[in-house]
């Protein structure tokens, strides 16, 4: 056991800090640090930049633009880009679709895909749940019928995530009904501009536009965009859901949520209750943090480690636990949530309430809390 | 010692009940009334006027119905039940309360007579940006000249402000830190009024003063902050009221849910984990319920210290109750939970509006753990 | 709606403050106030001089010594007894069998155990759980078979509360194999000086003695002891169980307790995490009290209201809270838990981490915390 | 950064693990020793120092093996396993800490070599009946009359005091407040020695001075209070490693009692209620490994300030989690966990045991909340 980096990783993630700060401009990393939303020039930007460090990618194996890090040095680069303010890549591009092209995809499909992948030059959207199947996946009802060498697809998906910035999307489809429900479903990747497909908005309490309806109607798809086998869609979602949950617990931006509300909110760090609220919850990220770091060291076989429900399931609480600090240390300037940006309240505060609502989210997107506890009850403790 | 309604209760809630289910069973009409110009249906106002429900704390001398605190917190639970936006609350109990409890005897009789008829619109304007529930005025500083009063600054959040007639506005009076605070009237034409939406599609507004005209309610140049301080308290227990009927709704919703929802081939209250949660958020919604009632019922007694505890005590059970239930009804929706088109989540994000308003759970329990010294037993009779 | 008590009411309670506090020894009611253990003879002390007042068993039958108060009363009854320390008149008498004989016992039954049980002259113990049946009585396998006009009792019962002083004991037996498992479990009297009864001590984590086993070898019971009907059982045990869950928070006692805990930890009242903690605990207390209250107004049909689970849960719930603070002020001085009475340390330090331990048991005897929330998810949200 | 074991510290563990296990497999045996006389197992002890064990955290110039905090905390961890309990923490960590850290060479050689072979049984009294782990004594008194010294007062508890032959005691030095805190030897034969369980059945005592001879550790009359505390921050780290061992054990427990034991025909781990509590002890378990495998690096780096830091944050999140898991453990065992049979509720009583001696939850979280604006982010690294 020892606590230091080494000389490598230290240096290793110096430089991380220092590309971070200087890669990416400075206003879209003040965008993120104060908590305001992207735009999808800005989400674009920063990944092109990224890419071009070789940072926006690192995971994908080497040849389409991987690095050979160490988790370590993964984990780090992970932490280093939250605590900077830059934005994630693409989780839809850069955790999903590519690592799932990399490793099921045809050749023609990696060359196609996987550069403009990275680079953000295709924006991908996930088409997986449906209105009748959140947390149940497998009981998914869009259909895709071959029609000659093409698949035609019809059906709803539901949730997708900054679907209206989407060129691409892939999508889960069940392609035989007659087998058991896991066996019947393939992937394939749609083109969003074609004939059938529409995207329609859902608002969110938080006033935001955020996630999507993605309606397919009589759905022409080429049969080279299917992944895979026809049949072989579950086991690919499971290992994309399984890629996703990995570093997906924001403990960086997090900590950095917390040490900035204690600027902002100084005047209430006089309150020995809002200093114990601040304290406990500085000690469960570190605890987290920790837990990451020994978790990092124990996956080195390349699968995710069980243990990241752990940190998916205490990350999003931990992360909505700051989020209600926020909100009580806003107190009535939070009513301003929807004041211009002239209103005499401070933006914090102003934002305090829709983020507090927007991250009720966090539990129940990307495999709810719920399934979390039953991967750990389940996988782990065997029950 | 009785938590029952009588009869006439009974039939007032009934008959709110009615109108307002006629009015936002359907939660896309509460959506599309909240996003209109005013944010509250006018038409809805005159009838609850009409119903003598406007009129409901005043007495009869000042153009009143002269009901008490329990008939005024029915019509807030039922208000809270459908999110309805009308600007009660802080127009009537809040804004109208305060005109009750400090102005002069004509004063009260012109202006309460003319809400309780729906014909003028008011707000309170007590909060300066940044402040935290003070009945003491820092926001806004009120100068006499002669017989005339002056108001400059800024107030916010002005519930309610954005369509008011008429501002009801604590203020500092002239003569430096001792000498308190007063409340005036302003006409709404007079002061820079911007509004604004809440996390829950509620109104509210930013008020600049500049040398607005004011007229001081009750005696001139008066420290008023005690009866302030009341006012915002009784505020405050009415509006626990309100997220009881909020809570209320979310746990029948979350139930009814869980019982029609299918996953995995099998309704939701297949799973135990869900269905215990349920009943978590079924005993915080009683234990909430209780307080409400009791601290509705320390009002009559008169006494304003009783009723200062009541409002802290109330407030924080409510507040950690709306916290918890706010935050269940979500998660056991799942993602529709999240969206604006479905009540449950728009509840969560009415609850917490409701709480930043008018004292949160933090401010409560600071309140309470400096009196934890003042008592042995904490007693309920 | 309407907050004081009425006249009547007022007057009630400063009569029943009155007597508790004149009736019953001061010596006795300190040690509960102090929270030491009572012997035996206290025990009986305190229930006999209640029932020499009337006080002992106001809910049975007006013709066996009951009172006919209001649901109200009642409460007031519970309420300033708890308040004074007075102990709660002995459960297995007052609240399970006197109230089961009085309304399934034959009119024999009736004479000869209903004075005697209201006066503590027979000390009742319950013989329900089995080591293999606990929250699940339905599986219970104690087996009564008829031999002649007697019954022959052989089996094992366990968590039999201060079964050690005990005279009778009733029990659920199994007098039917053939029938749905239910439908074949019968109750019995059982006089615990019959040959075949043996009682076994089980010692508990924090040292005290208060559980045993009981172990029926062949042990002959006359046949008017059963009661009700062979089979009757199960109905019977549920009867009896409704009637142990109303009154059981013990709201009054947890109330006492912190309120004595401000004064005992006076010193550590000035530290603002102590302040907040004891006014949230205050505040839970109230709530739970004033619901209380309200569910003794919705419940004048006699029946158990079925928010009565809800005081059990929660009820449990804050009193373990209280020990938990108790434990927390106490300290190192807590770790003098079995030092004798000339230690430096104080009574209620020593005491803490005893009662905290042994209040675990709250939320798992008599109806398990588990069990109140299926019965509120079933019963009253009909989940 | 590594969070892993290397060969040696692995064969350690299982060398330690064996020989605990032939001790204390079974409860039976663990209760039995509890309540002996000695509360522990000299045959046991003896091992101990013949592994080397004892002499772990000692310089081999003193007599110990010079082992780092990664190995004691291993052998803390094995420890709190089985519950054993042998004064290690108490007698060989915190005693022989403090002798370590303050005593003379000559002092170091004798009673650490002595310590290390288990031919003497030490134990710290450093808290005054109803004090606070504080590191400034205030039940204690040290007088000198030329180069003598005695000490009058009352240490309680002194845990391991009753088996303990060499009291190593923090006492007031004369000269008023201003004058520091010393450390001491006293003869356990020089004090009134009264010893009685705690509520796991380990060991404390009250100890009481009257004149009793003592020998200075160190350079005499020196303020010791930040040595003092530098120990006790060392043996809340220890302690948590204990913990940690402890809380390893009642989940594991808890899982197989949840896939063996059946209720209602099946097996408890049918119950979704259930198996996700299960999966949130596992959460609060793995979250405290990794606080006390970091508090346990943290001390190699030397720096005070950092170790004191450490045990703070160590010590809330331990405690917190062992109150989880040590209540949850008998809530999902049901009566069984009550009993004094059954390791699992020994174990949530050791759990408090080590919580409350130590520093508890509240104690650390006080002193975390003075210092939440000395730093921006907190740093793991």
């Amino acid at each position: 056991m020892q606590l230091e980096l080494s000389p490598a990783d230290a240096e290793f993630r110096n430089r991380m800090r220092e590309l971070f700060t200087t890669v990416v401009p400075q206003e879209i990393r003040d965008t993120v640090l104060e908590g305001r939303h992207l735009t999808r020039d800005q989400i674009v930007e920063s990944q092109r930049a990224l890419n071009a460090e070789g940072l926006a990618v690192p995971h994908w194996p080497v040849e389409w633009g991987g690095q050979d890090w160490t988790d370590l040095q993964r984990h780090l680069w992970h932490e280093e880009m939250q605590r900077a303010g830059v934005p994630t890549p693409l989780a839809f591009n850069a955790s999903m679709i590519g690592p799932v092209l990399a490793h099921f995809g045809t050749q023609e499909q990696k060359e196609r895909f996987l550069p403009a992948t990275a680079n953000l030059d295709i924006w991908w959207s996930q088409g997986f749940s449906e209105p009748d199947a959140g947390s149940d996946l497998a009981g998914l009802r869009t259909s895709a019928v071959r029609d000659g060498d093409d698949w035609v697809v019809n059906g709803q998906k539901t949730w997708t995530t900054l679907g209206q910035h989407g060129d691409w999307i892939f999508t889960l489809v069940r392609t035989d009904t007659e087998v058991k429900k896991q066996a019947g479903i393939s992937m394939l990747l749609v083109d969003m501009s074609s004939p059938g497909v529409e995207v329609r908005p859902i608002e969110l309490i938080d006033g935001g536009h955020e996630v999507n309806e993605v309606w397919f109607s009589d759905v022409r798809v080429p049969g080279d965009l299917i992944v895979g086998e026809p049949g072989a869609g579950w086991t690919i979602a499971k290992f994309l859901l399984g890629n996703e949950r990995v570093g997906v617990a924001p403990v960086g931006a997090t900590k950095r949520a917390l040490a900035t509300l204690k600027t902002t909110a100084a005047a209430q760090l006089e309150d020995p209750l809002v200093r114990a609220r601040v304290a406990e919850l500085e000690n469960e990220l570190l605890a987290l943090e920790l837990t990451a770091l020994r978790v990092v060291a124990h996956s080195s076989d390349g699968e995710p480690h069980p243990a990241s429900s752990v940190l998916k399931l205490r990350g999003t609480e931990l992360q909505q636990a700051v989020s209600e600090l926020a909100l009580d240390l806003a107190g009535p300037a939070s009513l301003a949530a929807r004041a211009d940006d002239d209103s005499p309240q401070e933006g914090w505060a102003r934002r305090a309430a829709p983020t507090y609502l927007n991250l009720r989210k966090a539990s129940i997107y990307g495999g709810s809390n719920e399934i979390q506890r039953q991967i750990i009850s389940r996988t782990i403790l065997g029950l | 010692m009785d938590f029952t309604y009588d009869d006439e209760q009974q039939a007032l809630r009934e008959a709110v009940r009615g109108l307002l289910a006629s009015a936002y069973a359907d939660h896309e009409t509460r959506r599309r009334t909240a996003a209109s110009a005013d944010g509250f249906d006018r038409g809805l106002w005159g009838r609850l006027a009409e119903m003598g429900i406007l009129g409901l704390p005043f007495s009869e001398d000042d153009g009143g119905v002269g009901a008490g605190p329990v008939e005024i917190g029915i019509v807030c639970q039922e208000l809270g039940r459908v999110l309805a936006p009308e600007p009660y609350l802080a127009g009537v109990v809040h804004a109208g309360g305060l005109v009750a409890a400090v102005g002069s005897p004509e004063q009260k009789a012109d202006l309460l007579g003319r809400l309780s008829a729906g014909e003028v619109v008011l707000a309170a304007a007590d909060t300066s940006p940044g402040g935290r529930w003070s009945a003491r005025a820092d926001g806004v500083r009120a100068s006499a000249d002669g017989g005339s009063w002056t108001l400059d600054g800024v107030a916010d959040p002005v519930v309610g402000g954005g369509a008011a007639d008429v501002l009801v506005v604590t203020a500092a009076l002239p003569g430096g830190d001792g000498a308190g605070t007063g409340v005036f009237l302003v006409d709404a034409s007079a002061a820079a009024v911007t509004a604004y939406a809440a996390a829950d599609l509620t109104r509210a507004a930013s008020v600049r003063f500049d040398g607005s005209a004011a007229t001081p309610l009750g005696e001139p140049a008066r420290d008023l902050s005690a009866s302030i301080a009341t006012i915002s308290d009784l505020t405050r227990i009415m509006g626990a009221n309100q997220a009881l009927g909020v809570m209320q709704s979310q746990v029948r919703a979350t139930t009814d849910y869980l019982k029609s929802r299918k996953q995995f081939g099998v309704t939701l209250n297949t799973f135990q984990a869900l269905t215990f949660r349920a009943a978590d958020m079924y005993v915080e919604l009683q234990l909430a319920h209780s307080m409400v009632d009791w601290a509705t019922m320390t009002i009559a007694g008169g006494d304003p210290a009783v009723v200062a505890d009541a409002a802290d005590r109330v407030g924080l059970q409510v507040s950690r109750a709306g916290r918890h239930i706010g935050q269940e009804a979500i998660q056991l929706h799942g993602g529709i939970g999240m969206t604006a088109e479905y009540a449950v989540g728009v509840g969560t994000a009415h609850l917490e509006v409701l709480d930043q308003w008018l004292g949160n759970g933090p401010h409560h329990l600071r309140r309470l753990a400096e009196r934890v010294d003042d008592h042995g037993l904490v007693e309920a009779l």
